[in-house]
């Protein structure tokens, strides 16, 4: 009786479906349409291009600050191809490619990058979350988005994003014991990109693992190679599939790296060793996936030039399109529009002052 | 039609409105099992059902998190925190995302949820169970401040503000929970937010007040109509944000004679805003400064001493004779 | 290589020395001097008593609310037992047995249930904060402080009480991480009294023990009988040492149960069985450690009746002492006090504008 | 003597304090490593060591939590929140006992915390990064709300803070961060907290303002003289609380027309103090409405149009026009 075992019958495991050298598991190969499968890399190349040449019109000056997803495109878009349209994306700040998966246009993520407030606008026909700046403050409102699915009778499931330093936040606690608590058909995704700016992994927490945070709150938790699109792909299905039967949320760790800067504000050479970003950049979810599916016959490098130009000139159309919007959207008086529903007489009385300052030339 | 308390007014407001919308829901700490420390949510789970009144796990800032994302997916949350000192840890989540998911999504997504806590002092309660810190929320675009001062108007507004297309903090006075009963009007009532009230009609001063302030300011009318023969205009807020400024600077601009009272901190607090407004619609009518009446720049004491931390009817009276004075 | 188990190497124990039916565990009996032991039992029967008392001046409304320990002393005495004066206590709202082993006077603590500020000053000469009604927000105190004490050379711990509802609050969560991170010498000690006001355990988290909690940070935890003065002794000496070694906090948590209402405007038959209260209160943790002490020959029947009308006298002189500081402590004006070191110019206004409003009779 | 911008002052006065006080210690986000994203805790790693600047866990409310506990066990902490958009996740530890211990600990305990972070708009960063919430702290009963307005205040206002025996939340505008130099001297030099600083004499008009709306309201003065031949009278207000209002009734008094200016939402927003405490002193020679610029009551909008939000040279120069016309 005295010091006596408590079993806990914990079992974390870590999947892997197609290694870095190209090793594929078929066992665990997740079913994929060919033409998903197609979709899947095209975005992610489209993502990867686009990442690409938005640093460039910011190094311009022609957008804002920047959050690269450069390195994260498996983790993103494994996460969103087992999802539909009517489920929940809940972003944190650097799902952009989840976001263009998700129906968003290229021209809003511009035009949001410009700073326009109408550049966030959520697509029609998808459930997705505009971005949320503030660290983990996002997961709460997963479990509230899947709490109200299941209530309304619906079979959504909600998908949250956030990364390896949101884990510290009390938001992410409260929100995984809430989660588990009402058994909600929420998946968590955490992309471990192994740094929070320039905190790395191991001086955010002690755990050995983020994934097994989960098993605090009861809850299952799996580690996922985060740059292999396939095992993201086959554990979120999983997931998805737990949640939609009412066997409540899972947390997802997939293990990524961020292979450029935090933002465009940020100098990564301050903080971290080229040499780590090198090892990474062997890791490239991209390459990786282009082999496999080649190999299985669904690619071929000269498609991928052809696709390589179409992504090209479908970029610069977006941009086009963004400055045309930029234009167009011009009027500041906007500023006041969707604080409420209704404008009250204030903010009405306040917007007509501001009209009224602008209509003279200014001196 | 039924003589209720507030707790009472503001639990038929609850059962009314879960009754009409199937996608209003209640969720906090203790609200089901227990019916809320107060009691305000009685009944609801028997009546409703776990599914739509939850007893939640202790951490505010996911109540109101939860809430958020209810309310974006189409319920009506109602989430209660068990007193306003602690609605601070869900500071971040209303000032973040409550009130910015409609501008955030330009339209696309609104967030149509309450927060109702217990606010204020009087009760003889522990540390942060009397504070009156509407202000944070008051000065938060996007978000509503609704302070109900007796239970025709609390059910009134409650039910109002369930209905609002947008986040609404709701502050009760523990103070007036049960002081004193009202009829209320057995059929479901609303009041429009943002719109005060005048509560009585005078002339020679006008008396602004809101929540459980409103009774000492109306005890105080009362003694100077009576001792000194003049007739005080009331005005009860009852919306705190947006301020019905047209309403204060009518009764203003006719008296030229303002007091304010609340009984949150003084500095930065409600009654500046109020003053300022009047010196923007009403200058050339005051005769004499507005004065303000308001609890102390000091920490709410522990309850031997709260009642000189709150304005007295005699504070109030005497403010306002001074007000008359010059 | 694909679906890899990771080893996580958990082991989480359960501790207990002296079992309600009296059997003692010789091998984990902690060494603690005799009048050590006879100093935790004569606390525990005081603050019981002191409890009972105060209860009943509530009830004649001498006392505003109150919050009942009854049932929790041994987690409580045998935490503080093994602790310094100078190492810090950092309690939650229900320690009033601890905070009087702690050295506070029981007129302090009936000044404050009286409403009086000044109730709550620390004693000198012992490292106590104040009780901290916001749950779970103390928590986070008790990293800086103990980072503080080993930052200036101490050798101090800090303990900080919490209930099974706290750990479902984000300061719970970020403040284990930043103890385990730094490796402060923190003890987290649980009290799970089986609820949260109206909130059982299993409803506050799907955790099968709030001791695993500590995995998530990397943190050993422990499950402790709590009502077992002797095995929450052995376990915060244990983790005592750990701490003043060096080698980090630790997460203790003790089943104990709330024998009484969680405050006395708190009605627990809504939402309790009184045969869920009468089971636990065979598991008293006073009379199991006074039959252990007798069978010692620490303790006997007699110098316990003795003990009982010592104790009550004892009581009787603090609420008489309670009542005459009650009557020098009338003066309003103070609760401008201890606002800022210095009260600022605006403040100095208001406490003078209050006292001429006082000084003419009140009409 | 160098000539410094607004982050290598703030530098200046870390390394100085940190000097100077063996208990002084830096901890948050990015602080230690990165030397801060804005570089203002720059090089103090590499001198005072891992033990004294802290790169903590991504966790507001612990940053502050953890310093409230070092402040009480003798350390004189620094906390960062990295930008002011996210201090509210710290706002219950700040209310429920930053701005309590002391009082709670009647007189035992302080707390001797400095919590900085970069505030305001301008900057075209991403959302959230452009808020100027300091009423939320200035309408909190035991903590002080200081906001520098350029390099040498606020080196010599962070130094002082830094020594303040209570919990000073330090907001620093990120719009002057970088935008100009001044010479600030390699003494170290400290304000008393507390104190506003009439920086420009004049007596037809007084402009109140602070932070990083100083510069364009110190334009605007310019303009005034050059163009319609007024000298404004132009206050700093340095610290938003503890208010002095002394120091703005004198020149209230004096020009008898008052136009506040700060970036902050217009409603509940410290201009309505500064009006509520000139009409308390100095109504009788005000010849004018008190006026209000500031920023809307809405969320700030993404860069694009955060100009149009922040009040212009423009405005403050149409309004003090406005002022002087009637
Ligand atoms: C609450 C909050 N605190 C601080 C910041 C500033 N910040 C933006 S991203 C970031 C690091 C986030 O790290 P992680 O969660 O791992 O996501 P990643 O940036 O790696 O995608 C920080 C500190 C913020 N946006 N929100
Ligand atoms: C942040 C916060 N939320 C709510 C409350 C109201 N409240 C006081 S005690 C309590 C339950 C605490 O449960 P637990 O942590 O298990 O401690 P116990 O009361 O059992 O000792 C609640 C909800 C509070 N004091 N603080
Ligand atoms: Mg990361
Ligand atoms: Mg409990």
């Amino acid at each position: 009786m005295p010091r006596t075992d408590i079993e806990l019958g914990y079992r974390l495991q870590f999947l892997s479906v197609l290694t870095e050298h190209g090793e594929l598991d078929r066992e665990l190969e997740p079913a994929i349409a060919d033409d998903t499968l197609r979709r899947m890399h095209r975005t992610m190349l489209l993502a990867r291009r686009f990442d690409e040449r938005a640093l460039n019109l910011q190094r311009q000056g022609r957008l804002g600050t920047l959050i690269p997803a450069k390195g994260q495109e498996a983790s993103q878009i494994g996460a969103m191809a087992p999802l539909n349209p009517d489920d929940w994306f809940v972003p944190s700040f650097r799902e952009t490619p989840a976001a263009i998966w998700r129906g968003t246009p290229l021209s809003a993520l511009l035009l949001y990058n410009a700073g326009y407030n109408e550049g966030g606008k959520p697509p029609q026909g998808w459930n997705n979350l505009p971005p949320s700046v503030p660290v983990g403050s996002q997961i709460p409102h997963a479990v509230g988005l899947a709490y109200a699915a299941r209530q309304q009778g619906g079979k959504q499931v909600a998908l949250v994003f956030f990364g390896d330093g949101a884990t510290s936040e009390g938001d992410f606690h409260e929100a995984l014991n809430f989660a588990a608590v009402f058994a909600t058909p929420t998946l968590f995704l955490c992309q471990n990109n192994h740094w929070a700016i320039s905190i790395p992994r191991e001086k955010q927490t002690r755990s050995k693992t983020l994934a097994e945070k989960a098993f605090a709150y009861g809850m299952p938790g799996i580690q996922v190679d985060g740059n292999d699109v396939l095992a993201v792909y086959a554990a979120v299905s999983e997931a998805t599939e737990r949640a939609r039967n009412g066997d409540g949320p899972t947390l997802v760790e997939c293990i990524t790296y961020r292979l450029s800067m935090h933002t465009t504000a940020d100098d990564p050479t301050r903080y971290r060793k080229e040499q780590e970003v090198e090892e990474w950049s062997k890791r490239d979810p991209l390459p990786r996936f282009q082999r496999y599916l080649i190999e299985r016959g669904l690619l071929s490098e000269q498609a991928i030039d052809e696709m390589e130009k179409e992504v090209a000139h479908e970029i610069e159309a977006a941009w086009e399109e963004t400055q045309r919007k930029m234009h167009d959207h011009t009027d500041p008086l906007t500023l006041f529009e969707h604080i409420y529903r209704e404008m009250p007489p204030y903010l009405r009385e306040q917007r007509d002052a501001l009209r009224r300052r602008l209509e003279p030339p200014r001196g | 039609m039924a003589k209720l308390t507030v707790v009472q007014a503001l639990n038929l407001a609850l059962h009314q409105e879960m009754e009409r919308d199937a996608s209003v829901v209640v969720l906090g700490e203790d609200v089901g099992v227990d019916g809320g420390v107060f009691r305000v949510t009685d009944e609801l789970l028997a009546r409703f059902g776990a599914e739509r009144v939850l007893d939640t796990p202790l951490a505010e800032s996911a109540i109101v998190g939860v809430s958020i994302g209810m309310a974006i997916a189409g319920l009506k949350p109602i989430a209660e925190i068990q007193f306003s000192g602690f609605s601070y840890l869900a500071m971040a989540q209303l000032e973040n995302h409550a009130a910015r998911m409609r501008w955030r999504s330009q339209g696309r997504f609104g967030v149509p949820m309450v927060m109702r806590c217990p606010y204020g002092a009087g009760v003889r309660a522990l540390e942060h169970h009397s504070e009156s810190k509407e202000i944070y929320y008051a000065h938060t675009p996007g978000l509503k401040m609704v302070i109900p001062s007796g239970p025709r108007n609390a059910r009134a507004l409650l039910a109002a503000a369930i209905r609002d297309p947008d986040p609404v903090v709701f502050f009760e006075g523990k103070a007036i929970y049960r002081a004193f009963r009202e009829e209320v009007p057995d059929e479901p009532e609303t009041l429009p937010l943002g719109k005060a009230q005048v509560v009585r009609e005078g002339d020679r001063l006008t008396l602004i007040s809101y929540g459980a302030m409103l009774r000492r300011t109306l005890e105080a009318a009362d003694r100077l109509a009576q001792e000194d023969g003049v007739e005080p205009e009331v005005i009860d807020l009852l919306t705190i944000s947006p301020l019905d400024d047209e309403t204060l600077a009518a009764s203003a601009r006719k008296t030229g004679r303002v007091v304010v009272v609340h009984e949150a901190h003084r500095s930065f607090g409600a009654a500046a805003e109020i003053i300022a407004r009047l010196v923007e619609k009403a200058f050339f009518h005051l005769e004499t400064p507005i004065r303000r009446v308001t609890g102390f720049d000091t920490t709410v004491p522990l309850f031997a001493r709260e009642q000189a931390y709150l304005p007295s009817v005699d504070y109030i009276v005497a403010v306002a004779r001074e007000a008359l004075s010059d």
